[in-house]
């Protein structure tokens, strides 16, 4: 579904992603794991267009998106959520949603009609029951609380039916218990919906709980990939993440 | 348009001298108010767009003084001080309560203090234009330099100024209050965490930056005559220098000072009715090609 | 009906005519609802006072122009007032700031006239804003006396024409004449060949230097231009100007700046010691304001009388510019007089037509002659062709440190003013 | 939905039918004077509403538009005698095209350099507009007056034609720009005002809806600056200068930048305001900025803006 190679970035002379090769199949719910700095975010924006790589191919399907701009590749199927909730804190659940879906049926631009055109109506109110915002669908988005703005960031990715859906640390912020809620409601979702979901998470339980495969950044390349199982034992992993964990107990 | 004239210029030396001295002249007084002004935008984030007033003040005041003690050096050190206090009482009272809202509150508080300011002057000192006159000391004829002519107040001038720049250049760079200074613009909350007076350091940020302003209408007292309102094309032009030269740096502020003063001195020369409409030019031409000015950070 | 109404009625165009039942209406309608809904412009009932609204500029740089203006205004609306007014109705002055702004004053121009009943208009505006007021007189048709802009081709210029505005300002091309007479003599005494000009680059400066200029060349075909300099309005800081004569070392320089702007620029080139080798002729210099706010004024500096209580040296004058001094403290400016001037001319033709009709009294003006102190000979004449006034005082001089400032003042020759003004005008298409 | 358009309509018609009875209400030619002006200044602020209000971009130089349309408005009437309607669309045309650049140049910087930037343009044209004498009268501004030949048994040299043309022209407008604000492109522009990089990541090409939002704020701008040239019969430098644009924020803030009806109301009281300060005193500066320094510490929300958020809230607290 999604294949990346060779992919290549660099920041000011720092090479934040050095060379990743990786493939996520279709409707498959992957993992992405690595300590701070390893280059995840930086993988998201480089497949979402937020920057363009310096070399290297990213498909989806058969089709080159490297180098497309973000709503380009956005309109061919990736969705994105972010770490930190990225909505309108000025709209209200519904108009947010309504937005998103407008904007996928590339209604976004139409001046004759008014706001919301009839048809987005059903699609929007299935977002919302999807991520359980149907009862505070006529609040204000900036009023909501820290995690019903994460699931609204959701919401609005998957309001552009996204083939494959990317979410940035779902669970950040959170208390353990909304944690867990959170990416059962995530895991739900990606059932329902059986599209190709990778995430970024810290938590290491709900990634062996849930991650299909997992793959393991390290300064901008693979470190591993593989089942719950085999990352569990693998020795490079375990130097990486105990590494640093020295490092800090030290420093 | 007179090309030809520029050109004429251009290949005599005495003109060429005799112009650019008479550009960086202008330029100095420029840079006072520009410094000020880019200094309050690189730490506050804020368009002082009352920072004109400020110089008005400065100049009023300056006038106020020599009048009643005849002491040049009173007056400039006094209104500099003077406006250096407004600036303060103006940051805390009325600044400060709107650095999280929206450019456009700031705009419209410095809009207000433009338009209350004007009024205030012109009941205080009258409507009429008043003018202080060189001190005694200054009162002597013009040095020549190589067929170029340089009036010995604007010696004194270019020296208070490069001497000026020189301070503020060693203030923000060499001390701790400079690097409180810079942490602040870079990140205030950061900077607070730290256990470091934040609203102390943007009060004096305001405070310098007003000193400055009143600084160059003192200077600018014995050469200017004063009325309501003089601050308003010294802001546009000020405005001008510290987008050119960046926003925030005071390097570039000397430089696009210096940069306008020269572009006016010769372009009374070359296209004497098109000067202030190259000046907006050239400000267009730099925000295309580099928006945060010639010398500012990229954001 | 009493006189408030007429310019309701002047004013009504044909298609207004039918209508007069519905008009009926409206003013039943507004009459009830004048107290409850009273929109801030509710005109006045007839038998009040003559209103005379002032449009003119009280804010910003220009304040002086206003504040001086309606002082003047004052003193002769009291008088004729204390003189029993035009059969018992008084005159009131309505001032309004139009801040300098062209747009400014034409909506306070209507505003005087269509909300505040104003039956008459001065306007003290500076040119731009009179041109403004013009086009709103030309629509609403009351009186109006431009006051203060003394760009010729609002009155010279028949397309800009209107039947009833008139002018009690000095003109541009007057100036000229006398300025390039005066100037040239001075220039053939003392060998001035080399000439150069700075004005300021509006309307007025550009006018008025082209236009000295060009009858400089005409008078003196032997002088020589050698550069100009185009300060901006309101320019603070001269100094590229300065250097810029310094390099051309004219021998003379004429410059129209004028009040702060002139002050500036002295003060400025004084350090340059420029008129240590070139003479000066500023044509604004003469003006008290301004003698008195030059700190250290040289002295052989050549101007014309904008206004000087020593001239015309007539008792009335000095008599009028001590009254003045006496009431505000200050002296008179050059827009004073020629307010005051305005209002003999106003009053002359109220009591004369004992109406305020726009047209009434524009036909008494057309050609009026007044006594003045104002007068080069005594009287002022209202020129029926243009409707803009001739035989004023005026003349050029050279100054003094102290009071008064200009002594000797060589008066132009209106004969000749007026034979060149009318080759002028042929020659721009104007007669 | 239909219908909704349809009520607007009706209510459009209806607000056409209250300005045309008001001169009843209040007579003489001092209100209609204050309505043609009010028009011209209320399209001009809510015109930058859209900007600064809905797209989130604060131009500090829409007087560029205002000026841009008063002059080639009046050129074309005075220099090529065409007939008004010609002028208008032409007029429009012109304002579209200029738009069309400026924006695309200046769209590409961020905040306060968009504002810099939209400032510099417009100080560039008012540089122009002084220097170009020949053609614009320079700082003297046109002289000669506006020619309005009739069109269509319209004829605008008469006051109350000229009031009934201003009226239809501010109902056209607010229409039109309600309707923009209602539609999907409206909330596209909210979204963007609110959060452009997320805006980007759902599919906007965030650049193309600033721009488009800009070119309908700079015709709309310039429709104000048109019918301020044919209300004073001229155009002046000092509508392209930049106090032109700070007005217009004023109006905006003061009436209300977050409802679409916020700049009218500014506008209404900004123009009552001028008028009754400058007959009262002549201390109309200090007045002013005294009231601007209320609004900006005070009362922020702007005058609708409060009024609807109080009522909002007296209806929450009710329920």
């Amino acid at each position: 579904m999604l294949t990346v190679e060779n992919l290549h970035k660099s920041f000011g002379g720092v090479n934040a992603i050095n060379g990743i090769d990786l493939e996520f199949g279709e409707g498959t719910l992957t993992a992405v794991i690595g300590p701070n700095g390893a280059g995840k975010t930086s993988f998201f924006n480089l497949i979402t267009g937020a920057f363009a790589p310096d070399r290297g191919r990213i498909l989806l399907g058969t089709d080159d998106i490297a180098g497309l701009s973000s709503p380009d590749i956005v309109k061919r199927g990736i969705g994105r959520a972010f770490q930190i909730a990225s909505i309108f804190p000025s709209l209200t659940v519904r108009e947010t949603i309504l937005g998103a879906v407008n904007t996928h049926r590339g209604w976004h631009t139409k001046l004759r009609r008014r706001f919301p055109l009839g048809e987005a109506n059903a699609q929007a109110d299935e977002v919302l029951e999807l991520v359980g915002l149907t009862a505070k669908a006529e609040k204000l988005s900036g009023n909501l609380s820290h995690g019903d703005q994460k699931l609204l960031d959701i919401a609005l990715a998957l309001a552009l039916e996204p083939r494959v859906l990317l979410l940035d640390e779902p669970t950040a912020g959170m208390g353990p218990e909304e944690r867990w809620q959170m990416i059962d409601t995530v895991h739900k979702l990606w059932q329902r919906k059986r599209m190709t979901l990778i995430f970024i998470e810290h938590d290491m339980d709900i990634v062996f709980k849930y991650a299909q495969t997992i793959r393991v950044l390290s300064y901008g390349t693979v470190l591993a990939e593989g089942t719950s199982e085999e990352i569990r034992n693998h020795p490079k992993v375990i130097e990486a993440y105990l590494g640093t964990a020295y490092e800090k107990g030290r420093g | 348009m007179d090309p030809q004239a520029l050109l004429t210029c251009l290949s005599t030396a005495s003109c060429v001298i005799t112009q650019t001295t008479g550009g960086l002249i202008s330029g100095m007084l420029l840079f006072l108010v520009a410094a000020g002004l880019s200094l309050i935008f690189g730490t506050l984030k804020v368009v002082n767009f009352m920072h004109g007033s400020l110089y008005m003040l400065g100049a009023y005041f300056a006038y106020t003084l020599y009048t009643a003690t005849g002491s040049f050096t009173i007056a400039v050190v006094g209104s500099a001080i003077g406006v250096g206090l407004f600036g303060l009482v103006f940051e805390r009272l009325f600044m400060s309560r709107v650095y999280n809202t929206d450019v456009l509150m700031q705009l419209l508080v410095c809009y207000g203090f433009i338009l209350i300011l004007d009024d205030a002057v012109k009941i205080i000192w009258g409507a009429e234009f008043l003018s202080m006159g060189m001190p005694a000391a200054f009162q002597r004829p013009p040095i020549m330099i190589a067929g170029g002519i340089l009036p010995v107040y604007y010696l004194f001038l270019i020296g208070v100024t490069l001497g000026v720049a020189l301070l503020l250049g060693l203030l923000l760079t060499r001390t701790r209050v400079g690097k409180i200074v810079r942490a602040a613009a870079v990140n205030p909350t950061m900077t607070a965490a730290l256990g470091i007076n934040t609203a102390l350091v943007f009060g004096g940020v305001f405070a310098l930056g007003g000193l400055l302003a009143g600084l160059s209408g003192a200077l600018a007292a014995p050469v200017r005559s004063m009325v309501a309102g003089m601050g308003f094309s010294i802001l546009i032009e000020s405005f001008i220098v510290t987008v050119i030269g960046g926003m925030g740096s005071i390097g570039g502020a000397l430089v696009g000072a210096l940069l306008i003063g020269l572009v006016r001195s010769f372009g009374t020369i070359g296209f004497p009715l098109f000067t202030e409409g190259v000046m907006f030019l050239f400000m267009t031409l730099v925000l295309i090609t580099k928006p945060s000015g010639l010398f500012g950070k990229e954001q | 009906m009493g006189d408030g109404n007429h310019i309701e009625e002047e004013t009504m165009t044909d298609t207004q005519r039918p209508r007069r039942t519905r008009r009926g209406f409206i003013k039943a309608a507004g009459a009830l609802t004048a107290s409850g809904l009273a929109f801030p412009y509710v005109s006045r009932a007839q038998d009040k006072p003559i209103r005379v609204g002032v449009p003119t500029i009280l804010s910003g740089r220009v304040a002086q122009l206003g504040i001086s203006s309606r002082n003047a205004l004052q003193i002769d609306v009291d008088k004729f007032n204390a003189a029993g007014g035009l059969g018992g109705r008084k005159l009131e002055l309505i001032t309004r700031d139009s801040k300098g702004k062209p747009d400014e004053a034409a909506n306070n121009t209507r505003q005087l006239i269509n909300g505040d009943g104003c039956e008459i208009i001065i306007s003290a505006e500076s040119s731009a804003g009179a041109f403004a007021v013009q086009e709103v007189i030309r629509e609403l048709k009351v009186l109006c006396i431009h006051t203060n802009s003394e760009t010729s081709s609002l009155s010279a210029d028949p397309k800009i024409r209107v039947p009833t505005a008139f002018r009690t300002a000095r003109q541009g091309i007057h100036d000229a004449i006398v300025s390039a007479a005066y100037a040239g003599s001075v220039a053939k005494a003392k060998g001035l060949k080399t000439w150069m000009s700075c004005s300021p680059d509006y309307a007025y400066g550009r006018d008025n230097t082209s236009l000295f200029l060009e009858y400089m060349k005409r008078f003196h075909p032997e002088i020589e231009l050698v550069g100009e300099a185009w300060p901006k309005l309101f320019q603070a800081d001269y100094t590229e100007n300065i250097t810029k004569i310094l390099q051309a070392k004219p021998q003379a320089l004429y410059s129209c700046l004028w009040a702060g702007d002139l002050v500036s620029f002295l003060d400025q080139s004084g350090i340059y010691n420029l008129f240590a080798q070139t003479t000066l002729f500023a044509i604004n210099m003469a003006d008290y304001t301004t003698l008195t706010a030059v700190k250290n004024l040289p002295a052989g500096i050549h101007s014309s009388s904008r206004y000087l209580k020593t001239f015309p040296a007539v008792p009335e004058n000095a008599a009028w510019g001590d009254a003045y001094k006496a009431k505000f403290g200050d002296f008179p400016t050059n827009w004073s007089w020629e307010n005051s001037l305005a209002m003999t001319f106003l009053t002359t033709a109220l009591k004369k037509t004992n109406s305020t009709d726009g047209a009434k009294l524009a036909d008494a003006m057309r050609g009026m002659k007044v006594k003045s102190p104002f007068g080069a000979d005594g009287t002022v004449t209202m020129r029926a062709e243009d409707q803009t006034t001739i035989g004023y005082a005026i003349g050029w001089g050279t100054t003094i440190p102290k009071e008064p400032y200009v002594p000797t003042v060589t008066p132009g020759d209106w004969k000749s003013i007026l034979e060149h003004e009318a080759e002028w005008k042929k020659k721009m298409g104007f007669a | 939905m239909r219908s909704t358009v349809w009520l607007d309509i009706v209510i459009a018609v209806a607000a056409m039918a209250v300005l045309l009875l008001l001169p009843l209400v209040f007579p003489g030619k001092a209100f209609s004077d204050f309505m043609i002006r009010l028009s011209a200044f209320a399209i001009f602020a809510t015109s930058l509403n859209l900007l600064v209000g809905y797209t989130g971009l604060v131009s500090f130089g829409h007087g560029l538009f205002y000026g841009l349309g008063a002059y080639s408005f009046a050129l074309m009437m005075q220099k090529l005698g065409t007939s008004i309607p010609v002028a208008f669309v032409a007029t429009v045309g012109v304002s579209a095209v200029v738009a069309t650049v400026v924006g695309a140049i200046c769209i590409r910087l961020k905040e306060i350099y968009f504002s810099f930037l939209t400032l510099a343009f417009q100080m560039l044209l008012h540089s122009i507009i002084i220097a170009w004498t020949p053609l614009t009268g320079g700082d003297q501004g046109l002289t000669g007056g506006v020619p309005r030949p009739p069109f269509l048994g319209i004829r605008l040299d008469d006051p109350q034609h000229l009031y009934i043309f201003c009226c239809a022209v501010l109902v056209v407008s607010l229409f039109i720009m309600w309707h923009l604000v209602r539609s999907p492109f409206g909330y596209t522009m909210r979204m963007i005002r609110d959060n452009p990089r997320r805006a980007e990541f759902l599919g906007v090409h965030v650049w193309r809806v600033r721009l488009l939002a800009f070119v309908v704020a700079g015709v709309f701008g310039s429709v104000g600056g048109l019918l301020m040239s044919l209300f004073v019969s001229s155009a002046y430098p000092d509508f392209a200068y930049w106090t032109v644009s700070g007005e217009a924020v004023f109006m905006i803030l003061m009436g209300g930048i977050s409802v679409f009806f916020g700049p009218l109301v500014g506008a209404v009281m900004l123009l009552l305001l001028n008028d009754v300060v400058t007959r009262v005193t002549e201390h109309y500066s200090l007045m002013l900025g005294i009231i601007i320094l209320c609004f900006a510490l005070g009362l922020r929300k702007g005058l609708l803006g409060f009024v609807l958020w109080a009522w909002a809230r007296r209806r929450a607290t009710a329920n």
